[in-house]
């Protein structure tokens, strides 16, 4: 009854939002109703309401986050806005805060590992590099996506070879996808800023 | 029918309906709108206890917000 | 003896959160962006209250804490920004 | 008892999820979302997922910080 509920709700929903997908002309204003798409799906998921539907959410974020960022990219390039913007806001949040915020958030990231801990540690360092800058060294994280194959491969002889210690595997495999998750995202926090390159 | 179940679908109604067809048309108000309907698929999530992705979604919220503020800062500037 | 502290811990967080309720209803109605903040701190402060007054767990005593540290920032990211922000040059 | 603080919690979230969908100015957008992420972390505490509740609560401001990038008021 209840799943049956949410359907029509949902159904209703999305026609709504692909009928001003439809309406809409601006390349800018598609990119953010894809956004709405996305939710709207996820919640369509999300009425499944096993542990299936919490193992299907998990791929969809992922692929979700890539497709808004590569979409974004290649809006960038087409509209040819590749130059950083002239007037960068600055707050007076932005000298006090990010310290100790990003501080907990990284260790809360690294507490829950995965690629839910990647994504939170993530955020925490994009926080970082927006108000405090950075001063590209991209080497390091390059070196950390090397360390993390490593530690992927490990994991991998650990399941194949002696599967008896499938917990350490696991742990192993956790850090790796975290550091990976975390330096990509990180990636993202140098885009923004005053320094050209 | 939990409590957090409806408040979750009034939410996200409110919120597409609003994303769809916002007021002053900017891209910011936009944006807002859609956090919205975020919250409302947070809830929807909760009454059905997926706190795994509760987590996952919230950080990845976060982040395309602010690969959506770039584009919007960069293309309001001129 | 805890037969008539039982009534008083369940009433307390339904103080706070019809504070709550009444300070959310004084932002809505008020019309000056800038009048609007001290009523936006005072629906922090008492749902952070009632945050820590609703489950009897000490893990319920931290997220109280986290959400008063993050809804305090919001707050004053708010008004900063709504002043200017900083001013360099 | 437990019901009746829902509701009022409820009544909060519905309440700035339609003052965020009404109003116009930026500002007053952002702090009538503020108002429907204090409604929604109590349903989370109650529920009883204290690690989730504490993600999110300090994930919210930086998420508002993000977008208050973008936000300039008109200087009248």
């Amino acid at each position: 009854m209840e799943y049956v509920i949410g359907l029509l709700l949902i159904f209703l929903a999305v026609l709504v939002a692909f009928y001003a997908l439809v309406r809409e002309t601006d390349d800018l204003h598609r990119l953010l109703l894809t956004d709405l798409a996305e939710i709207l799906a996820l919640v369509l998921i999300a009425l499944v309401a096993t542990d299936l539907a919490e193992a299907l959410i998990l791929p969809g974020l992922v692929v979700g986050i890539s497709e808004i960022m590569a979409l974004s990219e290649i809006y960038l390039v087409k509209e040819k806005l590749t130059k950083q913007p002239k007037r960068v806001v600055k707050l007076e949040i932005m000298d006090s805060a990010p310290a100790i915020m990003s501080l907990i958030l990284v260790m809360y990231g690294i507490v829950l590992s995965g690629f839910t801990g990647g994504a939170l540690a993530g955020l925490g360092v994009i926080f970082y590099f927006m108000c405090k800058g950075h001063d590209e060294r991209f080497e390091i994280i390059e070196t950390a996506s090397g360390y993390a194959w490593v530690m992927w491969i490990a994991a991998f002889f650990i399941f194949m070879l002696i599967p008896q210690y499938w917990f350490f595997g696991v742990m192993i495999a956790g850090g790796a996808i975290l550091l990976k998750v975390m330096g990509k995202m990180s990636l993202i926090g140098t885009m923004r800023g005053d320094s050209d390159v | 029918m939990t409590p957090e179940f409806l408040l979750g679908f009034i939410i996200l109604l409110i919120g597409t309906v609003s994303a769809a067809f916002p007021k002053p048309k900017t891209w910011l108000n936009r944006l807002i709108n859609i956090e919205i309907a975020a919250w409302g698929l947070m809830l929807i999530m909760l009454s059905y206890n997926e706190s795994l992705a509760i987590l996952t979604f919230v950080a990845v919220t976060g982040i395309s917000t602010f690969v959506l503020v770039r584009v919007i800062e960069r293309r309001s500037d001129i | 003896m805890s037969a008539v502290i039982a009534p008083l811990t369940s009433a307390a967080p339904l103080i706070c959160g019809l504070i709550a309720l009444y300070a959310t209803i004084r932002i809505v109605c008020e019309k000056n962006t800038l009048k609007k903040l001290p009523h936006l701190n005072v629906m922090n402060f008492a749902i952070a209250a009632s945050i820590a007054l609703l489950v009897n767990h000490w893990l319920a005593l931290i997220v109280a804490v986290a959400y008063f540290v993050g809804s305090t920032l919001e707050a004053n990211a708010i008004a900063s920004a709504w002043s200017g922000g900083l001013k360099d040059d | 008892m437990t019901d009746l603080i829902l509701i009022i919690f409820g009544l909060i979230a519905v309440i700035g999820g339609l003052a965020t969908a009404i109003n116009k100015d930026p500002f007053d957008k952002l702090i009538s979302l503020g108002i429907l992420a204090g409604g929604a972390i109590p349903f989370i505490v109650n529920r009883g997922y204290m690690d989730v509740a504490i993600a999110v609560a300090l994930t919210v401001p930086v998420t508002t910080i993000f977008i208050l990038l973008i936000c300039r008021r008109e200087i009248t």
